[in-house]
């Protein structure tokens, strides 16, 4: 079976060791997929951060009703750069980007990426498109305070730095384009022999599935970010109602990327799950085939609910019912999801190490953002939501509770791997507990205030909703602090971890033969697969 | 899983993998249009007499010229495929270079409308422009989006089939080893598509 | 997997040529029914005639008559795709 | 009490619908949950060494995936079948025209009465038509549960009747630029005979629901440059009383040394005069001042508007 475990043995130099290169440049101009990996997780995590305090600057805000320590315009422009940095530089590229770039070539049996100065080039677009963004807000006439979405028109008549804003998003759409196209690429042309589809584990699946809405929904939001800068600069009128334009197609047009980015953005995550979960019950998958289709099912359906994002802008009744029908339509697959890994448990051998932890966590979370989908997915309970606390109170669940827990679960999960140091398992346990409590009262704190009627981006709020939103201020603080003691614990391990071993859980998929952390070339010698992946106990296996 | 060592496979190019990668770039690209295509069929169907009106200033004559300039430039691509695999080096660099001809007229052809237009003052925010009804307003917003994306798509296939060239003459590019020749070639048949669509949906709409 | 597949298929100049004078042949065919006509045949004419020229293109100057079945089937899902998202944009602007 | 408060014939549908999807949603969460919890326990290294290489069930996976499109097939009918109910007006509701500008609400009733705040009758069906001045709003009363996007250009509507007496919080939803929270107003619900002797009595009829409503000035008592401030909505980034807010107080304004910035960027002095009023309260983004958000929008004054609160500003230096 570990024909391939020569971690021990044989003499080797690992990829952070190897290259022609040194200090930054090896790391620049690399195009080894396990060093972009890396690069894209550095970017990412000090951006993530940056959201954060930010993220906690408004919990502040809101602490108080009558002392206000960030004028409104200010709080604007928190939220907007706030979602931006979250939902563009974090979710959507996070589990993709940086698992699917380090883990997805070798768990296929391959060198590398198919194209992988391709890979290196969408990196650059991805931190040009966040140093853009940054540059907004200290440019022009103040930072862009449309929120995330950037609705029209109050985005094209808003003095601030709207277009130079939207431009560095146009920028990642770019890089996200690239990395979809080099996956698919990849998974069709560079899979080992043997490698069948049914072969491949489930987190190539999901990042498979990923990469096709990727290339296919992005290009839609690229040319509407295109026209809106257009409409900036040159005044071309298609979304400004003063010409004719109508501001609800605007809508169309954004949410027919951005809902699908919901799932570019939790379907790698699912994906890492599915890894983590079998690998800590120590028993096979249940439902293999279930699991990976479902990732084809969520990607299909999912490119076609858009407009349940709409259903209060007066858009048409036929359009309301077949957008709500489908909304919970895509909820059958995620929910054959939820039950699969759980069966998955059934009759394991489980070891609730930390990354289970954050996978079991992320099961619990994600299926409250999920039930709470179905909640505000029917029709008139959704007139009542729209754009209240509520409605951030569930894609928090859903982004945070699932892809910010599926993105630590496999972060823990694959650290020793990726740098070949282990972190101190203790601590990270710990740092569970104020995540998980914090979490809740924050983001079940939102939900609550959100039912009552508290809209959405208010710098301030009326005073009945000020017990509400001390709760979860106080909730935020409380995550905030596990947050910083997670990384903290990481980053110790970086330089002061002991070494780890190759294969540290007892994983069976191709990465747990390499050793710790992979050579350049990942692998000797191609190897050939016979079967299918996930068998831990041969003996009971069907 | 059960594992086995393989014997090692040499690294070589892989061209079925660089083409289909183009395919999915051509994929984006598509859908990119697509976005313009969608407002475009629905402010049609929101005002279909001033997208009549609209249509009715355009210059049909140099928008047909500018599609049989482009089918042709696509001909001369294909052929030139063609005879890089037959080996004819001669043969493939005289159509690139013929393509890159029709590429720059039709750019000129572009520059002639726009400015004719302009001149006018149909342009966004232009005066006339402005006084027209909201219908109008949108064609020509919608218009001038359109080519313009389409124009630029223009310019960079000239420099990737100067550069296709270039690397055609250094034997960059042979008989046996096409692909990039192949993939600009791709790109630039999809351009070609993207205009076939915008001849009618523009010029001939009155 | 196959590392030898074959580069391409060679399309005869021929071909090339007869696809390039029927694009033509088409073109001229468009214009003059949108010009001499009706306008409901004008229409009928853009939705046949255009994806048929963008068909030739595709199939024969771009080689997918050529190309394995998984890419034919992808190109007409994105158009699918793409057709789908209209139609549904539609569905909201028709019934307001 | 405020929370859950129903106060309309659409509330206790959504509330109906919200509160069985929900029971079905926490029925779902509690089963998935105590069933990983009690694997984990039950098959913990220590009790089970060796897990069971279990590969599925064919039957299993049609149940779970039957049953959750059945249930959700229902919620979608419950959910669809009741908004049925909130896009379909009576034909007897009162037809009230809600304006929403940057950054307040002002209401329209069939006989031309214009309002800041929204009086209704109780028991009576009231269609809200929806317009905006300028960028997207969303009208929404949570007490109602009623919500809707006032979008530029387009005529949306919402309706409902409201079942009791009160003032209830209506609010915008939409962010709408730097005084998005301040953008609030109250429906006032009265008895009808109280709604019809305002209704009917006049110009200067007395507001109903004065007691719920301490804060309701009536416009008629005020100087004729108030009432052009509060129509125009100047008063919702402008005090008169010297209080900051969003844009600059009017209060000592006139004479006053203020930066602006030029459309280019460029900076310089200006001393506020009539003439720089005029200009500024004409066509604001030409020149913005320092210090205070470029968030003004256009929203010109008649000739004689503008010159009475040009004279109200130099008034109260």
């Amino acid at each position: 079976m570990n024909t391939l475990a020569h971690g021990e043995a044989s003499s080797y130099r690992s990829f952070l060791e190897s290259g022609d290169r040194k200090g930054i440049l090896a790391w620049i101009l690399s195009t080894d997929h396990k060093r972009i990996g890396i690069l894209y997780l550095a970017c990412m995590v000090s951006l993530f951060f940056v959201a954060v305090i930010i993220g906690v600057l408004m919990r502040i805000e809101q602490l108080s009703t009558s002392h206000h320590i960030f004028p409104p315009a200010i709080y604007n422009a928190f939220f907007t750069v706030h979602g931006v940095i979250m939902i563009f530089m974090f979710v959507l590229p996070g589990a993709s980007a940086v698992f699917g770039n380090f883990f997805l070539p070798i768990m296929i049996g391959a060198r590398d990426v198919s194209f992988p100065r391709l890979n290196l080039m969408s990196w650059y677009f991805f931190i040009v498109g966040a140093l853009v963004v940054i540059a907004s807000l200290f440019t022009g006439d103040g930072p862009p305070d449309a929120g995330w979405t950037f609705y029209v028109p109050f985005s094209l008549r808003t003095g601030t730095n709207i277009p130079l804003g939207v431009f560095g998003v146009f920028l990642l759409g770019f890089s996200s384009i690239l990395t979809g196209i080099n996956f698919i690429t990849t998974v069709h042309r560079m899979r080992a022999p043997g490698m069948t589809w049914h072969h491949m584990p489930l987190f190539v699946w999901a990042t498979y599935a990923t990469a096709w809405v990727q290339v296919l929904a992005t290009p839609i939001i690229g040319v509407t970010l295109l026209l809106v800068i257009a409409e900036r600069i040159f005044g071309i009128g298609v979304f400004d109602p003063a010409k004719g334009g109508d501001p609800v197609l605007y809508q169309h047009l954004f949410w027919i990327y951005s809902h699908p980015a919901v799932y570019i953005m939790i379907l790698p995550a699912m994906g890492a799950i599915t890894e983590v979960i079998p690998t800590f019950a120590h028993r096979t998958i249940f439902g293999y085939r279930a699991i990976a289709y479902s990732s084809i099912g969520i990607a299909g359906l999912g490119s076609l609910v858009w407009g349940h994002h709409m259903f209060t802008s007066g858009m048409g009744n036929a359009a309301n019912l077949m957008f709500s029908l489908f909304t919970f339509l895509v909820a059958v697959p995620s929910a054959i999801k939820v039950f699969n890994w759980t069966a998955t448990l059934y009759k394991g051998s489980i070891e609730v190490k930390p990354p289970m932890l954050f996978a079991l966590t992320f099961v619990f979370l994600f299926s409250i953002g999920g039930l709470t989908g179905l909640i505000q997915g029917a029709l008139n309970v959704n007139v009542h939501l729209h754009d209240t606390y509520w409605i951030v109170g569930h894609f928090h669940y859903v982004m945070f509770g699932g892809t910010g827990m599926g993105f630590f679960a496999a972060l823990l999960h694959w650290f020793p791997k990726m740098f070949g140091k282990m972190y101190n398992e203790r601590v990270a346990a710990i740092s569970w507990f104020p995540i998980f409590i914090g979490f809740n009262m924050l983001y079940g704190g939102m939900l609550v205030l959100g039912y009552l009627g508290m809209p959405r981006r208010y710098y301030t709020h009326l005073p009945q909703y000020s017990t509400g939103h001390l709760i979860a201020s106080i909730g935020g603080f409380i995550m905030a602090i596990g947050l910083v003691l997670f990384f903290a614990n990481l980053v110790v391990a970086l330089f002061k971890g002991k070494k780890a071993e190759s294969n540290p859980w007892g994983g069976v998929t191709l990465e747990w033969h390499t050793p710790s952390p992979p050579p350049l070339e990942n692998f000797e010698e191609i190897p050939v697969i016979k079967d299918r992946p996930y068998i831990f106990n041969p003996e009971t296996a069907q | 899983m059960s594992t086995a060592p393989a014997h090692a496979h040499p690294v070589h190019k892989d061209y079925q993998g660089a083409k289909f990668g183009m395919w999915l770039f051509l994929f984006t690209e598509i859908l990119l249009f697509g976005g313009l295509f969608l407002l475009y069929s629905i402010y049609r169907s929101m005002y279909p007499i001033d997208f009549h009106n609209g249509g009715k200033h355009l210059n049909v004559i140099i928008g047909v010229a500018n599609t049989v300039i482009l089918l042709t430039s696509s001909l001369t691509v294909a052929v030139a495929i063609t005879a890089i695999q037959k080996g004819n080096k001669k043969l493939t660099l005289a159509c690139l270079g013929v393509t890159i001809v029709f590429a720059l007229m039709f750019l000129a052809n572009k520059y002639i409308e726009w400015s004719a237009e302009i001149r006018h003052g149909i342009y966004p925010n232009g005066p006339e422009l402005l006084k027209m009804p909201n219908g109008e307003k949108i064609f020509y917003g919608l218009y001038y989006s359109m080519t313009g994306l389409h124009g630029l798509h223009v310019l960079a296939g000239i420099i990737a089939l100067l550069i296709t060239l270039d690397f055609v003459r250094r034997d960059k590019i042979t008989g046996t080893d096409f692909n990039k020749l192949e993939n600009v070639g791709l790109y630039w048949h999809l351009v070609d598509v993207i205009w076939i669509f915008l001849l009618p949906l523009l010029y001939l709409a009155a | 997997m196959e590392h030898a597949e074959e580069q391409g298929h060679v399309v005869p100049y021929r071909t090339l040529v007869k696809v390039w004078l029927l694009l033509l042949i088409l073109t001229a065919v468009l214009v003059f029914v949108s010009t001499a006509f009706h306008e409901a045949l004008s229409v009928a004419a853009l939705l046949t005639l255009t994806p048929l020229k963008a068909g030739l293109v595709f199939f024969y100057f771009m080689h997918l008559k050529y190309e394995r079945p998984f890419l034919k089937a992808m190109v007409f899902m994105v158009l699918g795709v793409l057709i789908l998202f209209i139609g549904l944009t539609f569905l909201d602007i028709s019934y307001r | 009490m405020p929370f859950f408060q129903q106060a309309s014939t659409a509330a206790d549908r959504v509330d109906e619908v919200f509160l069985a999807i929900t029971a079905v949603c926490v029925v779902f969460l509690v089963l998935i949950t105590s069933l990983m919890v009690y694997f984990v326990i039950k098959y913990n290294r220590k009790r089970h060494p060796r897990g069971e290489d279990i590969e599925g069930n064919t039957m299993l996976e049609v149940v779970w995936t039957a049953t959750p499109t059945v249930l959700f097939l229902f919620m979608f009918y419950f959910g669809w079948t009741n908004f049925d109910y909130d896009r379909s007006v009576p034909r007897d509701a009162m037809v009230i025209n809600v304006t929403a500008r940057q950054w307040a609400y002002s209401f329209t009733y069939p006989n031309g009465k214009q309002t800041t705040q929204l009086f209704l009758a109780l028991n009576k069906p009231a269609k809200m038509n929806l317009h905006s001045l300028d960028v997207i709003h969303g009208f929404y009363i949570p007490a109602f549960r009623i919500k809707e996007d006032v979008v530029p250009g387009r005529d949306n509507y919402t309706w409902f009747t409201p079942t009791k007496l009160g003032s209830f919080d209506i609010m915008c939803t939409v962010i709408c630029g730097v005084d998005h929270a301040n953008m609030l107003s109250k429906a006032v619900v009265v008895p009808v005979s109280d709604f019809e002797k305002w209704y009917f009595g006049g110009e200067d009829a007395p507001l109903p629901g004065q007691a719920d409503a301490a804060a309701v000035i009536p416009l008629k008592s005020e100087s004729p440059a108030v009432a052009v401030l509060k129509a125009k909505a100047c008063e919702t980034c402008h005090s008169i009383d010297g209080s900051p807010m969003v844009g600059p107080t009017f209060r000592g304004l006139y004479g006053q040394k203020h930066i602006v910035k030029e459309a280019g960027g460029a900076e310089r002095e200006v001393v506020v005069d009539d003439a720089y009023l005029a200009k500024a309260i004409q066509d604001p983004m030409v020149e913005t001042v320092k210090g205070y958000p470029p968030a003004m929008p256009r929203n010109p004054l008649a000739e004689g508007d503008l010159k009475q609160v040009i004279d109200l500003i130099k008034s109260l230096n």
